[in-house]
C-alpha cells in the first residue's frame, strides 16, 4: 500500500514519547543508523546524511547517526542503542534494515522509525521508497534518444532487486524511444557478495567492453564502481549516465565530470527530511511514502546541460508516467 | 636440457591452446574470445593478482608463509590513494610500496624474531590492514578536511593526480593499428594471434610493464644470483645456511618485507587503474595471488600462468557472459583430445610395461571422459545463457578444474611455513 | 705464507675454560684442549657429554658462556660462523646440513658464490669444485640434485663444502656414524691427504678402533668436561672405553641360538618401483612384471626381495643406507605400495592396512625416532599411545584409556630405565637415547609376533645401547622374529642369527655373521665381493 | 598438576600483558585522531544507562560471541591436523541456506523441527567441505587454493538458490530477497529469562539472547571430549604433530583429512544457525558474512582449543559489541578491528615468549631430577 505524496496523515494530539523519561518532552533527537560503509561514502548514506543535517538546522533537531560493522551484523543493535539513547525518530538507511526495524519497532512501540528503500512494516514504521524505475525510466529515454548508435548499456553493481529496479526501469525507458535499441547488461558481483559496490576496476572493464562494441552512452547504479564506467567512457570519448547523487557535482575530476550526461537522482536527503519534519508535525507511522516523479524524489540532473535539448521529450515522458499513462516496471 | 625441453613443451602447449581455443571461436563465433579487449583486461586484471603471488613468492621461497598478503595490499592501497592525490602518482607509488613493505615488516618481526605462528600473524595482519586504513579514513578524509573538499569520503580518496603514461606498439597497435586491421579479419588463427599480440601491447600502463618484468626479474635475482641463492636456501634449510654463514634473520627480513612491498605494488596498481583508492578495491585479490603462487608451484613462471589463466576467465566473464559457455565446448573438446590420446595409446605396440593392461580405473576414467564431453556437449547446445551467478564463478572453477586435471607435483620450499631460531637445530 | 710457518709453532686451535650451561644442561665445563697444526685430533665421549656444542662452540654456532678460544695463537671471538668461516675453520655437521632441493653445487657455494657482473658465476664455481674434487679423490657430480644422492656422497659434499672455502681447520662430527667400512677408509685416505697438506682435522666419533686408527691425539670428554688426553699409541680401545664410561665396553654377542622352525614373517617376491607405483596388469606374475621393468630400464627400489624370519630368529639385513632398507621396512609395514606377498604366521597381509598389520602383532621401530616414532610435543603416555590407540591397554571403546596408558607407560619408563621426571613430561624433553629406550618399549608391549627393529641403538650411548641389546636378546629367546636393519656392523653381526646383504635392492648374499668380519660384509655390502644370490 | 599450572598461569599472564598492549597501541591511535582513549575505554565497558539498554547489550555480546565460537571451533578442527580450512565462510554460507530453506518447507514439533534443520546445516557443511577433502586425498590439490576458490563458489550459488529454487514470499516493497520463513516451531526458544536470575530487566524482544547459545556450549564440550579424550581426536592430534609417525603408527591419513575436514565443515555449517534460528527465522541476502575469516583469528587466539576459542569469542565479541558506544563517543568505530588485530598479533607474541619460558622451566625440572645439572669430578 503506497501512500502518495508528502506522507502527512492526521495530526495527531498525542505527542511522541522517547523510551527514556529523561529526555525533554519537546526535544527533538532524530537517530540516524547508515547502511554498510556509513558517512562519507559520496552516496546515498550522505544523502542520507544531508537531509538529517537539514532537520538539525531547519528543526532544530539534534541528530546522532551511527554506522555498522563492515559484515552489517549490528544493524538490529544500533537501532535499539538508538531507541535506548532515547532518539526519537529513528531512521535506518537501506533496505536491509527492513526487517531489523521491524523488530525493534515492535519492541519500542512508543518510538516512531522510518526505513529507506524498504516498506511499512509496523504501525510505528515508516517507509520511504524511491520509485528508482521511474528515474531509471527517464534516463532510459535520454540515453536512448541522445545515443547515436542505438545501443546503450546498464552497470549493475550487485545483482540484487534493488538494483534490478533501476535496470527494469532504464531499459523501459530505452525501449519507449527506440524499441530496437541494443542494450548491454552486465552486473559485477552476485546477490550476496556487495563488494559489487566497490570495484571500480570491474566497472570499467564491463563498461570499456560495452563502448568497445559500439554502445555509447552507459547507465551505471554501481555505487562506488561507477567511477571505473566514468573513467571508460572519458577514455572511449563517449557518456556515461551517474546515479543517486549528481555525479557531475560529486564526482571532482573535471575530465569524469564532463562525461556524465546526466544523473538519475534519488532524494533521499528529501526522505529523510521530510520525514523529520512530518515527525514533528505529529505524523505516525504505518504508510509508505513513495518519492517518485510526481513528487520528484526521483528525476535526472541537469548541471552541464547536456540534456537541455531534449527537456521536452523527457518532461513529456515524466508526465506520462505521473498521469499514470505510462506504468514503469520494477522487475526486468 | 630438461629445462629446454619444457620451455619446449610450455611454447607448444600454449600454441595448442591458442589453436583450440581459435577453433571454438569459430564454431562458437564468440569473437570476443580471443579479442584485444578481452586479452588486455584479462591482462590488467591479471597484474595485481601476479603481483600480490610475487609477494607470496619472495616470502615463501625464504621460509615464511605469507598469507597477510591481502592486508598489505590493502595497506598499499591506501597510502597510494593518499599519497597520489596529494604529490601525484610518483608518490602514490613510493608510498604504496611503503605502506605494503610496513605490512611485511610486521610480519617479519612476529613470524622471524618472535617466530610466531605464521598463520597467525598472516591473519592479524589481514585484520590490521582493512582496521588501520578505514581509521586512518575516517580521521584524514572525514568532513571539513581538505581532502574532503578535494572530493575523498570515508570509503575513497580524492583521485590521484596527474597521469601514468600508457605505451602502445608502434605501426602494430597503433596509428595504422596494423593487428587491429587482422584482428577485425576474424579470419581463423590469425585473427586470434593479432587480437592476442594486440591486445598485449596496446594502451598499456607502464606499470602493467614494470609488473610484467618483474617475473622475469624475480626468476633471475632468486636463480641466478648469490642473493636469491641464499633467500632459497633460507626457505630450504636455514640450519645449512646459518652454518655457511649466512644472516637467514636478515634475509627472511629482506625477503618479507620485499614481499609486502609487491603486495602494496599491486594495490597501487588498483589505485592507479581506478584513479583513486575505494575502500575494499582488493576484493581478495591477495588471497587469489596466493593461490596463483602455489598453484604456479612457488615458481614466476607457474605464477603467471596462474594469474593469466584468472585474469582471462574475470576478464571474460565481466565482458562477454555469454562466451563464457563456449567453456563447455572447450572442455568437452579437451576431454576428446584426452580419449584420443588414451585410446592410441592403448592401441600402439610398444606402450611401457606399466601401462600395459590398464586397470579398470583407467577404463573408468576414459568412460567418465567419454561421458563429461557428452554432457559438456549436451549443456553447450541447450543453455543459451548460464544465470548470471555461474558466470561471475567462471575463473574460480576454472581453477579448480585446472588443479584437478593437472598433475599434482606441487613443491613447496622445504622449510615453508617453520619457525626458524638462530643456533636451535630441526 | 707467513700463517702456515707461524702454524708449524703454534696450536692450531687452543680451547681454555671453555663452559657452556643451557637451561637446566650444564654441556660443556671448563673444558681445555689444544690442537697441534698438520695433526688429526680425535674427540671422543658418550653420547651428550658435550662433545657437538663444543664444536659448535668453535664454529661460531654458540656463544661460551666463559672461556677464551685461540686460532693459530690469536684470541677469537666468533658472533656467526662466518668469523669462523673467516679464520679458515669449517665444520661437517653430525646431521647433514644439506639443502634437498639444491643441487651438489648450490650447496657447496652457498655463503661463498663467485659472481660475474651480479649474476652466480656457476661455470667458475663448476670448474673450482671439479678441480677440488679430483685434488682430494672427492668423486661428485656438481648438477646432481642432493636429494638423490646416498649418504656418502652427501658426506663428500659436505667435506666439499668445507675446502670450498679454504679452510685450514676442519671440524667432523661423527662423520663416519653412517658409512660402511669402505667408505670410511677412503674418508681416512681423504683425511691423511688433508693432514699431509698441513691441514688440521677435529674429528669425532663414537667408534674408537677408529679413533684409534687416524688420530695423532686424542681428548675424552665425559659429562662436559675434559677428562684425559692421550696418545693413541698409549691406550686401547677399551682402556679409551673406560675413561669415557667408566665401565667396559659391551658387545652385543649373541648367546645360544633359539631360532625355530615356525616361520614368522615370510616375504615374496617383494618389488618397488621407483617411479610410482603402478598396478599389476592382469594375468602378469611379479616375477615377469619385474623381469619387464627391468627390461625397460626402469629403477627398481626394492627387485623381487624374499625373505623369511623365523620365530626366535633375528635376521639381520646389512647395506648401506639408499639401497632399499627404506623401502624394504615401509613395504612390510604397509606404508609403502609394493607388489609381491608378505605372510604374517601363515597369513597373506600384503592387502591390509598399517593398522592392521600392527593390530596382527607387528611392532616397529623406525630408522628415525623423530620423524617416524614420536610425537615430540606429546607427553610419553601419550607416545605409549601412538601406534597402539587401537588395543589394549590404550583403548577403551571409543574413548583413549588415560589411566591405563599412563599405568602402562610407568612400566616401560621401569622396565626400560627411561630416564624422565613422570610419563607426563614431553617427549622432547628427553635425550635421544631415553626417547629410544621409550620406543623400544612401547614396540615390545602387547607381544608382538615380528619386531622390525631399524638402527635401534642409533645415536644412542653404550649404557642404554647394552640395555636394548639385552631386551631384544630377551624377546627373541620368548619366540619373537626380529629383522634387523642396522649400520653398525659389530652390532649387526653380534645380534643376527643370519645376515642378508641388501644391495641396489636385491638381496645379494647371506651371510652366517659366525663366520663374517665386518670388512668383508662391508665388501658385500658395497658391492666390491660379489654375492652368493640368494640362498 | 604443578607444570602444566605453571604454564596455564604464565599464559594468562602474557595474553593480559598483550591485551594491556594492544589497548595502549590503539589509544596512541585514538589520541593522533584527537579522541580520549579514556572515553574509548569507559565506551567498551558502557553498556548504556538504562536497565533495558544494559540487557540488550549483554544479549548482543553474547549473541555475537556464539557464531565466532563455532566458528572458531571450524576453523580449530582442521588446524590442528594442519589443515587449513579457510573454507568454512563458504561451507556456512551453503549450509545456512539450505538448512533454512528445508527448515521451511514442513512443520513438526519444535524439538524435531530445529533438530533437522541443525542436522541438515551440519551435513551440507561437512558436504561442502567434503570436496577439497576429496580433491586433496585424490588429486593432491592444496586445500588452501581449493576452500578459498570455494567459497567464491558458495557466494554465487547460495546467490542462485536464493533467487530462484529457495526463494521466499516477500512482502510488497521489500527488497530482500529470503527464503520461506521457517515456521515457529523453528525458532529457537530464546533465553532471556536468565537476566532474570541476575536481577537484571529481561530483554523485551523476542529472542534477546539466543537459546543456540546453549548448543553452542554443548558443542564446545563435545568437540574438547572428542579432540582431548577419544581416539579419533588422539589421531587427528598425532596426525597434526608429526604426520609422518602417525602413518607409521597405523594412522590413514588419507581416511583423517576426509575426517577432520568433514567434521570442521559440519561444524562450520551450523555458523549461520543462531542468527537464523533466534533472530531472522530465514536466510536472506543481508546474511552475516565474514564468521568464517573471524573464525581463523578466534581459533588461532584461541590455540585451537575449546576453552580458549570460548575466551577468544567472548574478547571479539566484547569489542564489537562497543562498536555503538564507541560512535557515541566520537571515537572512530575501526579502532575495534585495530585492537582484535593487535591482540591477535600481540597475544601470539606473548605465548611464544611464555611458552619459550615454560619449556625452559620444564627442561631445568626434568634436568634437575635427573641430577644431570652437575658436572662428575673426574680424576685426570
Ligand atoms: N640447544 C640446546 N639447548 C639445550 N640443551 C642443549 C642444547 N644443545 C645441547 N644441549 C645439551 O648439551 C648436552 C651436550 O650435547 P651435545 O650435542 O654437545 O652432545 P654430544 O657429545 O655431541 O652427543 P652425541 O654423541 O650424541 O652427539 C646435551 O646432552 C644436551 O643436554
Ligand atoms: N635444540 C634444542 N633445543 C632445546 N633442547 C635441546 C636441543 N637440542 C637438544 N636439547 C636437549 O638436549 C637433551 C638431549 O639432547 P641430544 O639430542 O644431544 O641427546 P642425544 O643423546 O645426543 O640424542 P641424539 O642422538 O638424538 O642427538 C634433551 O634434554 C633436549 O631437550
Ligand atoms: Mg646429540
Ligand atoms: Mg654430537
Amino acid at each position: 500500500a503506497c501512500g502518495g505524496g508528502d506522507g502527512g496523515g492526521t495530526t495527531a494530539s498525542q505527542e511522541p514519547t522517547g523510551a527514556s523519561s529523561e529526555a525533554p518532552k519537546d526535544a527533538l533527537k532524530v537517530g540516524l543508523a547508515f547502511d554498510v560503509g556509513g558517512r562519507g561514502d559520496k552516496s546515498f548514506n550522505d544523502a542520507a546524511y544531508t537531509g538529517l543535517e537539514k532537520a538539525k538546522t531547519d528543526l532544530g533537531a539534534e541528530i546522532k547517526e551511527l554506522s555498522p560493522s563492515a559484515d552489517g551484523s549490528n544493524r538490529g543493535d544500533l537501532l535499539r542503542q538508538l531507541a535506548d539513547a532515547g532518539y526519537n525518530p529513528i531512521i535506518g538507511v537501506g533496505f536491509a534494515y527492513g526487517e531489523d526495524i521491524k523488530k525493534t519497532a515492535e519492541e519500542y512501540p512508543d518510538i516512531q522509525f522510518a526505513v529507506v528503500d524498504s516498506a511499512s512494516n509496523a504501525p510505528n514504521v515508516t517507509g520511504l521508497l524511491f520509485a528508482e524505475e521511474q528515474g531509471s525510466y527517464l534516463a532510459g529515454v535520454a540515453a536512448a534518444t541522445k545515443s547515436e548508435s542505438g545501443h546503450v548499456g546498464f552497470v549493475g553493481g550487485v545483482e540484487s532487486d534493488l538494483i534490478k529496479k533501476f535496470e527494469a526501469g532504464f531499459v523501459a525507458g530505452v525501449k519507449s524511444v527506440k524499441a530496437d535499441a541494443k542494450i548491454d547488461i552486465t552486473y559485477l558481483t552476485p546477490d550476496g557478495d556487495f563488494s559489487g559496490f566497490k570495484a571500480p576496476d570491474k566497472g570499467k572493464v564491463a563498461a570499456e567492453k560495452m563502448y568497445q562494441d559500439g554502445a555509447d552512452i552507459v547507465y551505471h547504479a554501481s555505487g562506488d564502481s561507477g567511477l571505473g564506467v566514468f573513467q571508460a567512457a572519458a577514455a572511449a570519448k563517449k557518456k556515461a549516465i551517474g546515479v543517486d547523487s549528481d555525479q557531475r557535482q560529486t564526482v571532482k575530476e573535471s575530465d569524469l565530470q564532463s562525461v556524465i550526461m546526466t544523473s538519475m537522482l534519488k532524494r533521499v536527503d528529501v526522505g529523510v527530511f521530510e520525514f523529520v519534519k512530518a515527525f514533528q508535525g505529529g505524523a505516525k507511522g504505518g504508510s509508505n511514502v513513495t518519492y517518485d516523479l510526481k513528487v520528484d524524489g526521483v528525476g535526472l540532473s541537469t548541471t552541464g546541460g547536456e540534456i537541455d535539448d531534449i527537456k521536452d521529450k523527457l518532461d513529456a515522458a515524466k508526465q506520462d508516467i505521473v498521469d499514470g499513462k505510462i506504468t514503469v516496471p520494477a522487475k526486468p | 636440457m630438461t629445462r629446454v625441453r619444457t620451455y619446449h613443451l610450455a611454447l607448444i602447449g600454449v600454441a595448442g591452446l591458442i589453436l583450440l581455443v581459435s577453433l571454438v571461436r569459430v564454431l562458437t563465433g564468440f569473437d570476443d574470445l580471443t579479442s584485444s579487449g578481452t586479452v588486455g583486461a584479462a591482462l590488467v586484471l591479471a597484474v595485481p593478482i601476479a603481483l600480490a603471488g610475487l609477494g607470496g613468492l619472495w616470502a615463501e621461497r625464504a621460509g615464511v608463509v605469507n598469507i597477510g598478503l591481502e592486508g598489505m595490499m590493502v595497506l598499499g592501497t591506501w597510502f597510494a590513494g593518499w599519497a597520489g592525490y596529494q604529490w601525484g602518482p610518483m608518490a602514490a607509488l613510493a608510498a604504496g610500496l611503503l605502506g605494503g613493505a610496513l605490512g611485511g615488516l610486521l610480519h617479519a618481526i612476529a613470524t622471524v624474531s618472535f617466530g610466531v605462528d605464521h598463520i597467525i600473524s598472516g591473519v592479524a595482519i589481514n585484520l590490521l590492514g582493512p582496521g588501520i586504513t578505514r581509521f586512518l579514513s575516517e580521521v584524514l578524509y572525514k568532513e571539513g578536511t581538505p581532502a574532503s573538499e578535494a572530493g575523498a569520503g570515508i570509503t575513497s580518496s580524492p583521485a590521484v593526480r596527474g597521469e601514468t603514461p600508457t605505451f602502445d606498439l608502434p605501426l602494430l597497435s597503433s596509428g595504422p593499428d596494423l593487428l587491429g586491421k587482422l584482428e577485425s579479419t576474424h579470419w581463423f588463427l590469425v585473427a586470434d594471434v593479432a587480437g592476442v599480440l594486440r591486445g598485449l601491447t596496446h594502451g598499456i600502463s607502464v606499470l602493467v610493464i614494470v609488473a610484467v618484468l618483474l617475473l622475469p626479474l624475480t626468476f633471475f635475482v632468486l636463480w641466478h644470483t648469490a642473493f636469491g641463492l641464499r633467500l632459497r636456501s633460507a626457505g630450504e634449510n636455514p640450519w645449512a645456511a646459518e652454518s655457511l654463514g649466512v644472516n637467514v634473520y636478515r634475509i627472511k627480513y629482506v625477503a618479507v618485507v620485499l614481499s609486502g612491498a609487491f603486495a602494496g605494488l599491486g594495490g597501487v596498481f588498483l589505485v592507479f587503474f581506478t584513479d583513486k583508492y575505494v575502500e575494499g578495491q582488493t576484493q581478495g585479490r591477495g588471497f587469489i595471488g596466493l593461490a596463483a603462487m602455489i598453484f604456479g608451484n612457488w615458481r614466476p613462471g607457474g605464477l603467471a600462468g596462474g594469474s593469466a589463466l584468472f585474469g582471462y576467465a574475470s576478464s571474460l566473464q565481466l565482458r562477454s557472459a555469454p562466451a563464457v559457455n563456449t567453456f563447455f565446448l572447450f572442455g568437452a573438446v579437451l576431454l576428446l583430445v584426452y580419449l584420443g590420446l588414451q585410446i592410441r595409446r592403448l592401441t600402439s605396440a610398444d606402450r611401457p610395461v606399466e601401462l600395459a593392461a590398464p586397470g579398470p580405473r583407467q577404463y573408468t576414467l576414459m568412460g567418465l571422459a567419454a561421458l563429461g564431453a557428452v554432457f559438456l556437449i549436451w549443456l553447450w547446445l541447450t543453455i543459451d545463457q548460464l544465470p548470471n551467478d555461474f558466470i561471475f564463478i567462471t575463473p574460480h572453477v576454472l581453477t579448480l578444474l585446472v588443479l584437478l586435471v593437472a598433475s599434482q607435483r606441487l613443491r613447496m620450499p622445504k622449510a615453508d611455513g617453520v619457525s626458524y631460531r638462530r643456533g636451535e637445530q630441526h | 705464507m707467513s700463517a702456515d710457518t707461524l702454524a708449524t709453532a703454534r696450536p692450531a686451535v687452543e680451547l681454555e675454560g671453555i663452559t657452556k650451561r643451557f637451561p637446566g644442561v650444564v654441556a660443556n665445563h671448563d673444558i681445555r684442549i689444544t690442537v697441534q697444526p698438520g695433526t688429526v685430533h680425535a674427540i671422543v665421549g658418550e653420547n651428550g657429554a658435550g662433545k657437538s656444542t663444543l664444536m659448535k662452540i668453535l664454529y661460531g654456532m654458540q656463544k661460551p658462556d666463559e672461556g677464551t678460544i685461540k686460532v693459530n695463537g690469536t684470541e677469537v671471538s666468533f658472533r656467526t660462523p662466518s668469523d669462523a668461516i673467516e679464520v679458515g675453520i669449517g665444520m661437517v655437521h653430525q646431521h647433514f646440513m644439506l639443502a634437498d632441493n639444491f643441487t651438489v653445487l648450490e650447496n657447496i657455494i652457498l655463503g661463498a658464490e663467485p659472481k660475474r657482473a651480479g649474476r652466480l658465476d656457476t661455470a667458475a664455481a663448476r670448474k673450482r669444485i671439479t678441480e677440488l674434487a679430483a685434488a682430494h679423490g672427492l668423486r661428485v657430480d656438481p648438477d646432481r640434485l642432493v636429494e638423490d644422492l646416498g649418504v656418502g656422497d652427501r658426506q663428500r659434499v659436505e667435506i666439499l663444502k668445507v675446502l670450498y672455502r679454504g679452510a685450514r681447520i676442519l671440524i667432523l662430527d661423527e662423520p663416519t656414524a653412517v658409512l660402511v667400512p669402505q667408505e670410511v677408509d677412503e674418508l681416512f685416505q681423504n683425511l691423511r691427504e688433508l693432514k699431509a697438506e698441513g691441514l688440521t682435522v677435529i674429528f669425532i666419533s663414537h667408534k674408537l678402533d677408529e679413533v684409534l686408527g687416524i688420530a695423532d691425539a686424542i681428548t675424552v670428554i665425559r659429562r662436559g668436561t675434559t677428562v684425559a688426553s692421550v696418545d693413541p699409541g698409549d691406550v686401547t680401545a677399551r682402556q679409551l672405553a673406560e675413561l669415557m664410561v667408566g665401565s667396559e665396553l659391551p658387545t652385543p654377542e649373541t648367546r645360544e641360538s633359539t631360532v625355530t622352525d615356525t616361520v614368522a614373517l615370510r616375504v615374496s617376491q617383494l618389488t618397488v618401483e621407483a617411479d610410482g607405483h603402478h598396478a599389476l596388469p592382469k594375468g602378469v606374475s611379479v616375477g615377469d612384471y619385474a623381469a619387464r621393468l627391468r627390461s625397460e630400464g626402469k629403477r627398481l627400489l626394492l627387485d623381487e626381495v624374499s625373505l623369511q624370519v623365523r620365530k626366535g630368529e633375528i635376521l639381520g639385513i646389512a647395506g648401506v643406507e639408499g639401497n632399499g632398507q627404506s623401502e624394504l621396512i615401509e613395504a612390510i609395514m604397509g606404508i609403502r605400495a609394493a607388489h609381491g606377498r608378505v605372510e604374517l604366521n601363515g597369513r597373506d597381509i600384503s592387502g591390509w592396512s598399517t593398522l592392521r598389520r600392527r593390530e596382527a602383532g607387528i611392532g616397529y621401530i623406525p630408522e628415525d625416532r623423530h620423524r617416524q616414532g614420536l610425537l615430540l610435543e606429546a607427553s610419553l603416555w601419550e607416545n605409549r599411545v601412538l601406534g597402539h590407540q587401537t588395543r589394549k591397554p590404550a583403548r577403551n571403546g571409543i574413548w583413549v584409556d588415560r589411566r591405563a596408558s599412563k599405568a602402562d607407560t610407568q612400566r616401560i619408563v621401569e622396565a626400560y630405565d627411561v630416564r624422565t621426571p613422570g610419563v607426563d613430561t614431553l617427549a622432547l624433553a628427553l635425550s635421544g637415547g631415553n626417547q629410544q629406550k621409550l620406543i623400544v618399549g612401547r614396540e615390545m608391549s602387547g607381544e608382538p609376533a615380528f619386531l622390525i627393529a631399524a638402527h635401534p641403538t642409533r645415536g644412542v650411548d653404550v649404557g642404554a645401547q647394552a640395555a636394548i641389546w639385552d631386551h631384544l636378546r630377551d624377546a627373541r629367546a620368548a619366540g619373537l622374529a626380529v629383522l634387523l636393519i642396522s649400520a653398525d656392523l659389530d652390532e649387526l653381526i653380534g645380534l643376527s642369527d643370519s645376515i642378508q646383504v641388501i644391495y641396489r635392492g636385491r638381496l645379494v648374499a647371506g651371510l652366517d655373521p659366525r663366520e663374517i668380519t665386518p670388512e668383508q660384509l662391508g665388501g658385500y655390502m658395497t658391492g666390491a665381493i660379489a654375492g652368493n644370490e640368494e640362498m | 598438576m604443578p607444570a602444566g599450572l605453571n604454564r596455564a598461569l604464565l599464559t594468562v599472564a602474557g595474553a593480559a600483558v598483550a591485551v594491556v598492549l594492544a589497548i595502549a597501541i590503539c589509544s596512541v591511535a585514538i589520541v593522533v585522531a584527537g579522541g580520549s582513549p579514556f572515553d574509548a575505554l569507559a565506551a567498551f565497558f558502557d553498556f548504556g544507562n538504562s536497565a533495558r539498554a544494559e540487557s540488550n547489550s549483554v544479549a548482543t555480546f553474547l549473541n555475537r560471541a556464539v557464531p565466532l565460537f563455532i566458528a572458531g571451533l571450524a576453523v580449530a578442527v582442521g588446524f590442528r591436523m594442519n589443515l587449513f580450512n579457510i573454507g568454512v565462510e563458504g561451507q556456512y554460507r551453503i549450509a545456512a541456506i539450505c538448512a533454512a530453506f528445508v527448515g521451511s518447507t514442513f512443520t513438526a514439533p519444535a524439538p524435531i523441527q530445529i533438530g533437522i534443520i541443525i542436522l541438515v546445516a551440519a551435513a551440507v557443511g561437512g558436504l561442502y567441505a567434503l570436496i577439497p577433502a576429496v580433491m586433496k586425498v585424490t588429486r593432491g590439490v592444496n586445500e588452501v587454493i581449493s576452500t578459498i576458490m570455494l567459497n567464491y563458489i558458495a557466494i554465487a550459488l547460495s546467490a542462485y538458490l536464493l533467487r530462484e529454487p529457495f526463494a521466499g514470499e516477500r512482502a510488497e516493497g521489500q527488497l530482500n530477497t529470503t527464503t520461506p520463513p521457517l515456521p515457529e516451531s523453528g525458532m529457537f526458544p530464546d533465553l532471556n529469562f536468565v537476566f532474570e536470575w541476575f536481577g537484571m530487566l529481561p530483554p523485551t524482544r523476542n529472542g534477546g539472547l539466543w537459546g543456540f547459545l546453549l548448543v553452542a556450549v554443548a558443542l564446545g564440550v563435545v568437540i574438547w571430549v572428542v579432540l582431548e579424550r577419544t581416539r579419533f581426536g588422539f589421531t587427528i592430534k598425532a596426525s597434526g604433530l608429526n604426520s609422518p609417525a602417525a602413518l607409521a603408527s597405523g594412522v590413514n591419513p588419507k581416511k583423517m583429512i576426509i575426517a577432520a575436514m568433514v567434521l570442521s565443515g559440519a561444524i562450520a555449517g551450523l555458523i549461520g544457525l543462531p542468527e537464523i534460528l533466534g533472530d531472522r527465522g530465514a536466510y536472506t541476502n543481508n546474511f552475516t558474512a565474514g564468521l568464517g575469516f573471524l573464525g581463523i583469528a578466534v581459533a588461532l587466539l584461541g590455540r585451537n582449543k575449546p576453552v580458549g576459542i570460548a575466551f577468544a569469542a567472548l574478547l571479539f565479541a566484547f569489542l564489537d559489541r562497543a562498536q555503538g558506544a564507541l560512535q557515541f563517543a566520537d571515537i572512530p568505530a575501526s579502532v575495534v578491528t585495530i585492537i582484535q588485530g593487535a591482540i591477535v598479533l600481540l597475544v601470539v607474541v606473548a605465548n611464544e615468549v611464555t611458552n619459550r619460558v615454560a619449556l625452559r622451566i620444564e627442561e631445568r625440572r626434568a634436568a634437575q631430577q635427573l641430577g644431570r645439572n652437575t658436572p662428575v669430578e673426574v680424576a685426570a
